[in-house]
């Protein structure tokens, strides 16, 4: 399948130089890098690297938001609560400064010990969560503040407290503020993107992946138990829906990858962070100069291109 | 529980189209009173038992007649099938899945496109089929739905969904999730046209439906005793050992917890929903 | 203080008079309409009088939202639930036609039987109401409905859960919602305007007022409890702060009183029905011609120019 | 209940300002671990006990002394006095409650505005004092509120919201209520500017001034042990007959409930006022 994975890259890079270019629009830089990423692509992943994404995407030392927050940004601030029911630690927001600019930040939160896994509840929010999240996305909009998102979640919790509290529609509405945003969104997937936990705040003008990272519909584990009928085979179920970054790449659900330290984020957390944010701010630079209503309606067409069908009437 | 043990699966299982909802029985006994029926008596009842009131599924096809005036239906994008984008093989090959669905439904994919009048009010319908694989939502249900929202829009019109889905297509990967902010994009493009869009739930809309386009009708109804949850009940005991309550994730759940505006039995949806067309209409 | 009172209505004539007129405003309209209630003007209420509202406000055959709805709507559906926690019923949403048009209808709802009073809490929301309340004015605003709301309520429900759920972020934020509404606004004050509670629903291009309603700041019994530190003394409290009509008219918060049957709207609810419909058109008509920046910022204006001052610097 | 029994009151009562809290005692003794302390020494601690943390109540010319820099503060509208537009007389006259609050606080009203710099960082201040009449808001807190919002909306910079009060005034009856959307307007044309708002809740912010523009500041802060509810502890407790949590409406409870971003003690407040108002800084 390389090769069909390059043919992927060159019929997006044949469309991307056909695209009537808006007035300000870097497509050129675009198509530079994606070019780029087309040279540097390997083979496609093994089943064996595919796995190997999974674990260093879910490793007990992997980084998580704030420690990526605290690196990227100055002055930040936390942002705390929905305003009608609670704070949902498993999800933070936040203002910060990067390159002199003010920023909103909405990422999911796991815990680094046990007591704060508890607390954060594994990085897996509630409806408060995803509705705190969209008041930081209201007070961007209303201030002008470009959005970035760090998603990292097994998934939205599945309780019943959560269901009661309208899990569903809170995450459908998440979305859809994402899609109405007049400002500049860029979303990281930097650990786990899992289902629809993880694109609840992942619907943004460019959506960067983590090398290492998985996004995914369901948990390898949870494929297994369903269409084979054994949670065991969580690699094979992994190597059947192909969870990780190229792949990602490829299909046209994420614009790009960041690099991670070899060996995966968590050997030099310091370095990491540069990377990402060298890439949250390549990605702001493609993006920033458009204007509000083109730039979300380009969000949109994005959308719109995603899913493969064979006839297309 | 140690981190990086606890696993979070918000799809529910497909069922094959000939069980019923607990997986034994004969589809037309009443999983409720127990009646059993002929099939032609079912469909004569609008499949609701007639004896306990029981909200027997209806597939896409019969849904329309239901709902929409004699003769009044054309279907749009019927010849869209599901292409095989990560050459999926479980216990058998995604290809092999979709053709023995579309061989057992009738169907091109898990939904059904449209318009048609209802009570005499043109409107455009997108209707789910739980029988094609779970009413899950691939690339050709988003890309049905999507167009579905863009005729209506050209109107500033109406979209009469009714979902029946287990969730997003495991077997499209990453690209069935993508189909819901794609769903999400074509309602925003809608409102943004005057259009609107009214949201019908039936048994059982969960997972990725109901995180998109189901839960965004301007009017959410549901059928009795549906389901509609993000994660469905075995993942929910499963993952918190928590003990369910009775009517867990149900209509009349939900619409005590300020999640629909109605509960409407089968019998007063036809009339329902032509009275919000009127109410949605543009002069 | 009659005199005052007619000083008042005079110089809120003249300032119409003066106005700049926009394109499409019918402020010639406005002017008969005061300068003719000016003339009807009787004189100011006696504390008798006013305590005669007091007891037909709170008259227990009084009509309420529902009964007026299905005199004046055609189609009427009911919108259910604030999608985030519960369907508060002491306030109830919909959609009906009137005129050949749809409007959105907000109104508190008290309970005509003992069992009703208590499902629908004695007509006192909790926040979860409010929230109902703005996610029917959010759908007024995306499909240009036109909006009514009815206010009759003792005031938000003073509940620890209530306060948990976060009453006075909701009625602020309830209020906002109806200040940036783009679509036009009417709200009748139909029994008790008690409060904070009344007001979350009560900011509108047009405010009207029944003939034996009340509106104000505080309940005569507990502005008597405080002042007075004696709950018995509610009627000198009432006759105090005047929470008459036609003091309100007097003080420009509410724009138009509307007739009620003699002895009360509970004597002949059609006929009360009828009037408040007449009402009702009539407010629409001097709106619904504005641009709709015009008649938000109109609103606005409205607002600004609210309360007396004894310096004005 | 029989209807028409149940009455709501959403004021809390007004303190006279030599009053403690709980009504007893003297102001300097603390009402948290009983130390007492000089006025001067109080003071000098930001009066927040130096023993137990227990935040004193701060009047609004000592507020402004410890959150702006010296020298720097310019106070507006500071001849504006109520009216009686009632001619309000309870046991003694509005007109002269007026006079008697003027000459205990040396203020004009429950309100100082005007403009100044913290840590450098230019905005404009609206300060409450619970000593003049309770905090209580009638037309000369909302006008004055309201052209704090008109003057940082010019220059699309950053109101400073610092409130305690017992909620509208009811001597103004009718017109007292009207300053909640009156506030609420001004917040919404300071939005509309790209201005903003930082609202700091302090004890207590009750009724009608929480229900309007203290709740709808773009960050919404709160000292420890803040009272912050719209009806008061007396009037929920007399009504429901419920047993109230110890923390009902406080600060450290509406944290928890998702209401307030930070509870900051009193002495990082201006710090961290700063630091915000660099972020919301436009370039
Ligand atoms: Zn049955
Ligand atoms: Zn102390």
């Amino acid at each position: 399948m390389p090769n069909e994975a390059e043919m992927r890259l060159r019929e997006r890079l044949s469309k991307l130089g056909g695209m009537k270019l808006l007035r300000g629009t870097k497509l050129s830089g675009e198509l530079a890098r994606l070019q780029d990423q087309l040279d540097q692509l390997r083979a496609d992943p093994t089943a064996e690297e595919i796995w190997q994404s999974v674990e260093l995407a879910r490793h007990v030392d992997r980084p998580y938001t704030l420690d990526y927050v605290e690196r990227i940004f100055d002055d930040f601030f936390e942002l705390h609560g929905d305003r009608g029911r609670a704070d949902d630690s498993a999800l933070v927001t936040g203002l910060g400064k990067l390159d002199g600019r003010t920023f909103v930040l909405i990422g999911h939160q796991k815990g680094r010990d046990i007591k704060e896994r508890a607390t954060r509840n594994f990085g897996m929010a509630y409806p408060e969560g995803y509705r705190k999240a969209m008041r930081a996305m209201s007070l961007a909009g209303r201030h002008g503040f470009p959005v970035v998102t760090m998603v990292d979640t097994p998934g939205a919790y599945p309780g019943v407290a959560a269901e009661q509290h309208g899990q569903g529609g809170a995450i459908a509405r998440s979305q859809a503020a994402m899609v109405r945003l007049p400002v500049p969104t860029v979303a990281c997937v930097i650990g786990e993107g899992g289902s629809g936990g993880a694109v609840a705040i992942a619907v943004a003008d460019r959506v960067l992946m983590q090398e290492n990272a998985i996004y995914s519909v369901i948990s390898p584990e949870g494929c297994a138990a369903i269409l084979w009928r054994d949670a065991g085979q969580a690699r094979k179920a992994a190597a059947a829906f192909k969870p990780d970054a190229a792949h990602c790449l490829e299909l046209g659900v994420v614009d790009g990858i960041v690099a991670e330290p070899e060996g995966g984020a968590h050997t030099d957390v310091d370095a990491a962070a540069q990377l990402l944010e060298q890439g949250i701010l390549a990605a702001f630079e493609e993006i920033d100069d458009l204007d509000d209503d083109d730039r979300r309606r380009l969000r949109r067409e994005k959308y719109r291109m995603m899913g493969v069908l064979a006839s297309t009437a | 529980m140690s981190s990086g043990q606890r696993r979070v699966d918000v799809e529910v299982e497909s069922k094959r189209p000939d069980e019923t909802p607990d997986g034994k029985g004969h589809p037309n006994t009443c999983p409720g009173c127990g009646s059993h029926y002929r099939d032609d008596e079912l469909k004569q009842a609008l499949r609701v038992c007639p004896q306990c009131g029981h909200h027997f599924r209806v597939g896409a096809r019969e849904r329309i007649e239901q709902l929409v005036d004699t003769g009044s239906f054309v279907e749009n994008d019927a010849d869209l099938r599901s292409a095989d984008p990560l050459q999926f093989f479980d216990l058998r090959p995604y290809a092999e899945r979709l053709v023995e669905a579309e061989m057992e439904t009738g169907l091109g994919d898990a939904i059904v496109c449209g318009a048609g009048d209802i009570e005499g009010r043109t409107c455009d319908l997108a209707i789910m089929d739980f029988g094609f694989m779970g009413g899950s939502m691939g690339s050709v249900v988003g890309e049905k739905f999507v167009r579905s929202c863009e005729r209506a829009a050209e109107s500033g019109g109406t979209l009469v969904s009714v979902s029946a889905s287990g969730g997003a297509r495991m077997q499209e990967g990453i690209l069935a999730l993508m189909q819901l902010p794609k769903t999400i994009c074509a309602i925003e493009d809608l409102h943004e046209s005057r259009g609107s869009m009214i949201s019908v739930l039936t048994h059982p809309t969960t997972g990725g439906v109901l995180a998109s386009f189901a839960s965004l009708g301007d009017v959410v109804l549901a059928e009795p005793g549906a389901l509609m949850s993000f994660a469905g009940p075995r993942v929910v005991s499963q993952t918190t050992r928590e003990k369910l309550p009775d009517d867990f994730g149900r209509a009349e759940s939900n619409y005590r917890y300020g999640h629909l505006d109605a509960i409407v039995p089968r019998s007063e949806l036809r009339a329902t929903v032509a009275q919000l067309l009127g109410l949605f209409e543009h002069p």
